[in-house]
């Protein structure tokens, strides 16, 4: 059967599919691309997995719970960024304004990036879960 | 500077992603979180009417960029007043959902259910709080999305089917609300909407303009149930669970009635709707018949919650019809009548729920006798029913008298008679339940259609069956019936908002 | 001259012969994955319309490089993605309401159910 | 605009069409990939680089998998 070439290619190829939506990601903030495109790669990654092995090592690597906590970390995590700049008085997100002993413009750099990073994250997770969900027995 | 505009969106949505993650270890832990989170937005939401009361019209810039760059918050009097409506019902529904839950869903499904919840009150007061035409539709998808998945989540017979139609023809609705979003940008390269406002007289002649009106009604009418347009309402909002019942029927159908105001009055203006193409006469006679339909469809039903979910489509009608006279009188009835309609239509869902949960009982006739065994529940059903018939001490009475004087102001004698039938109508319908509760008599020993739930218990009947329901559930419908009452005699407090907010609306 | 007016609308053209496509796939087709198809397409089409009304001739990609003056409109852009996921959202809950649907009628024909 | 996009543009309709009318219901999804594909290469050619990557990963690559999935745990063909 055929299965050998696709999981050796799957196995493969997993690694770099994650390193370059990490790549995108990361480059959000100067290239096309950012948080958004980057999970939904990484996302990628993880049903790639399933298709070429199976179902079962995909969950071993993403379990159902991983995934629900990754998804929320990320959410909250941005609305955490948003409520720091709140709380140094500014308008929600506005992070520029948060006190960092640095240039205004690098914190603002620092923000776009750890927002583009929370975006990931929870797209990432939720790439994946929308996947594995549907393709197992799991409830909505 | 104030805040209260985005805390009050921001709290529902960091509940709704805090379950998850509580979920994961504790389940119990769900409900106290739902709660502070509801309880929270409805505490802002009341800073945030005080505020806008107080300074007029709050403008706030998401992440500090400017309208043309960034996202705006804009709240005038009629955003607060719809936060305070919706947090408040919704407030309630969560309270409720706690005895009712365990009993409806299937196990395992606590966490999703509140999460979603949250995420519908969320998308619901982010959706009245937005100044931006295209955030509108996000948001609108957001809590839309929310709702097709808990019509469903109770698992009842026909519930995916229902959920399923709900989610084809809405999202048809909302991909008509882009649609008209992109014909506006095109023509004035903006989407915010007070320089939306400011671009279109220039351009009221355009053809782009009149067809981005037509697909943004079409698309919201679909949302609010506007009568030719409602064939999803009876199923999806008669088989959800008791308070999502609630919120969709005096939540999510009035969201809707709030963009469509917002898009008619503060993006077009009174001036195109009533001139020209008179968008606004054509909306009131649409509403005349859904009141009529909406009210003859509810007499020939025998399922006390599709009855609701059909008197819902006939007092959409009324809010509608308020706008579409587009004069101050009319206008202060059909946005009070937002909130009275939540109030009443909320009381009785959850009425109908309490019955639910105690007995099984769905069929109208199998109320018979129940006003002895449950004279709580059965007391604030009378009570709701009657603000919906319009009974004069009760705030149904009220929007419905500032709406007949609305008609007269605007001289259609015609609408006054719908007015006049349709409650006539409503009467019909809710008199014979309460009929049957305080005079008919209890013919519990030999009826089937208790048997529902499938419970052991309810294979023999006994007085433990008829009792009031746990306080979690009794207290929401204690107070919102006790508010029917209420903001009917003082009826100054929601009028405080309601009218700065027309003047607003109309201009002057 | 006629030409000429098609050819610089030929974009909107298309998006609303896609869009008319999406419909009659939405509300004629019978099949449930079909109705979700018609979706996606009518979903899509919308989103080209934003993308071809924010484009200029000779504009450059909205990335800010040194020496270039003329950028495309970038707000569509946002927009757009946005509207991608929605479509995203909306096509996955679909599709897990048709695999459970079919799981209890046996059918996914709306004839049928 | 020149000449490759009025075709690709072209195309799209003719797919969307394919789309509807194919009893396959696989079939219509492989041509729904396509379909998105094409609506990325456009995007690119109108200067969206970024709507087009999200547009080949989202369109063409979940969705189609989505829809393989449902087709697998339903049914193939379309009834008459």
């Amino acid at each position: 059967m055929t299965t050998v070439v696709i999981q050796t290619i799957g196995r493969i190829l997993v690694p770099f599919i994650q390193l370059f939506g990490l790549y995108v990601i990361i480059h959000g903030p100067v290239s096309p691309g950012g948080g958004f495109q980057g999970g939904v790669i990484v996302g990628a990654s993880m049903i790639l997995l399933a298709l070429s092995y199976d179902l079962s090592s995909a969950e071993a690597r993403a379990s159902h719970k991983v995934r629900i906590a990754m998804d929320s970390t990320g959410a909250l995590l941005f609305a955490g960024i948003g409520l720091v700049a709140l709380l140094a008085g500014g308008f929600f997100l506005e992070y520029g304004i948060i006190p960092l002993p640095m240039a205004p413009a690098e914190v603002r750099g620092i923000f776009i990036l750890l927002v583009g990073v929370a975006i990931g994250i929870h797209i990432m997770a939720l790439a994946a879960s929308l996947f594995l969900h549907l393709a197992e027995e799991h409830e909505i | 500077m104030d805040h209260a505009p985005i805390l009050v969106v921001i709290a529902p949505f960091v509940g709704a992603y805090l379950i998850p993650l509580l979920g994961l270890w504790k389940e119990k832990l769900c409900y106290p979180v739902a709660t502070v989170a509801a309880l929270l937005s409805a505490f802002f939401s009341f800073w945030l009417t005080a505020s806008v009361l107080e300074l007029g019209t709050i403008r706030y810039y998401v992440g500090g960029w400017e309208p043309p760059w960034g996202i705006e918050l804009v709240v005038d009097p009629l955003s607060a007043f719809m936060c305070l409506t919706i947090s408040l019902v919704s407030l309630f529904a969560v309270i409720y959902s706690k005895n009712y839950i365990g009993r409806e869903l299937p196990g395992g499904k606590t966490t999703s259910y509140y999460t979603l919840i949250l995420l519908l009150i969320g998308g619901m007061l982010g959706a009245v709080v937005t100044g931006d035409l295209f955030n509108l539709f996000v948001l609108t998808e957001i809590f839309s999305v929310a709702a097709y998945a808990l019509v469903c989540i109770g698992r009842k017979r026909g519930s995916l089917i229902a959920s399923y139609r709900y989610l084809i023809l809405a999202s048809i609705g909302t991909s008509l609300i882009l649609l008209g979003t992109g014909y506006l940008y095109v023509v004035t390269g903006t989407l915010n909407m007070a320089d939306l406002a400011a671009r279109l007289p220039a351009l009221y002649d355009s053809w782009v303009v009149i067809g981005a009106m037509a697909f943004l009604v079409v698309g919201f009418g679909i949302k609010t149930a506007l009568f030719p347009l409602h064939t999803w309402l009876p199923d999806a909002h008669s088989i959800a669970p008791a308070p999502i019942s609630v919120i969709l029927s005096a939540l999510v159908i009035k969201v809707g009635a709030y963009s469509i105001i917002r898009v008619l009055f503060s993006i077009f203006g009174v001036e195109f709707i009533t001139g020209p193409i008179p968008i606004a006469s054509v909306l009131t006679w649409v509403a005349a018949v859904g009141i009529l339909m909406g009210s003859l469809f509810a007499i020939s039903q025998t399922d006390i919650k599709r009855m609701l979910a059909y008197s819902s489509v006939a007092h959409i009608g009324y809010v509608v019809m308020g706008v579409g006279l587009a004069m101050e009188i009319g206008m202060t009835g059909g946005i009070l009548h937002i909130f009275n309609h939540a109030l009443a239509k909320g009381c009785l869902f959850f009425c109908a729920g309490a019955v639910i949960y105690q007995t099984g009982i769905r069929s109208i006739d199998d109320f018979r006798g129940l006003g002895s065994k449950m004279p709580v529940t059965m007391a604030a059903f009378t009570l709701a029913a009657a603000s919906m018939v319009g009974i004069p001490p009760t705030a149904g009475f009220m929007s419905k008298l500032y709406l007949a004087l609305g008609t007269l102001e605007a001289g259609a004698w015609v609408f006054l008679i719908v007015i006049l039938v349709g409650s006539f109508l409503t009467a019909v319908f809710y008199l014979r339940v309460v009929n049957l509760i305080y005079f008919g008599e209890s013919r519990v020993k030999s009826q089937e259609s208790r048997v529902g739930v499938g419970d052991s218990r309810l294979q023999t009947p006994d007085s433990r069956l008829f009792r009031e329901v746990p306080l979690t559930m009794l207290i929401p419908i204690i107070i919102l019936a006790l508010g029917c009452t209420l903001f009917g005699i003082f009826v100054f407090i929601p009028l405080s908002v309601v009218e700065p907010a027309v003047k607003l609306l109309l201009g002057n | 001259m006629r030409f000429e007016f098609i050819a610089v609308n030929f974009p909107y053209f298309v998006s609303v012969a896609l869009l008319l496509v999406g419909l009659y796939a939405m509300i004629v087709r019978k099949n449930l994955i079909k109705k979700i198809m018609g979706l996606n397409i009518f979903s899509t089409s919308v989103l080209f319309f934003l993308i071809a009304a924010g484009y200029k001739e000779g504009g450059a990609p909205p990335i800010r490089v040194p020496g270039i003056e003329v950028y495309v409109n970038p707000l569509p852009h946002a927009l757009v993605l946005t509207g991608i996921v929605v479509a995203l959202a909306l096509t996955t809950f679909a599709l897990a309401l048709v695999i459970k649907i079919y799981k209890e009628y046996g059918t996914i024909d709306s004839d049928k159910l | 605009m020149g000449i490759l996009e009025f075709i690709l543009m072209s195309f799209l309709v003719i797919l969307a069409i394919a789309v509807v009318f194919a009893r396959d219901l696989l079939a219509a999804t492989i041509v729904f990939l396509v379909y998105s594909l094409i609506m990325a290469i456009v995007f690119t050619q109108l200067k969206a680089p970024d709507v087009a990557l999200t547009e080949a990963a989202v369109g063409a690559g979940i969705t189609t998998l989505l829809f393989i999935i449902t087709i697998a745990k339903t049914t193939r063909r379309e009834e008459e």
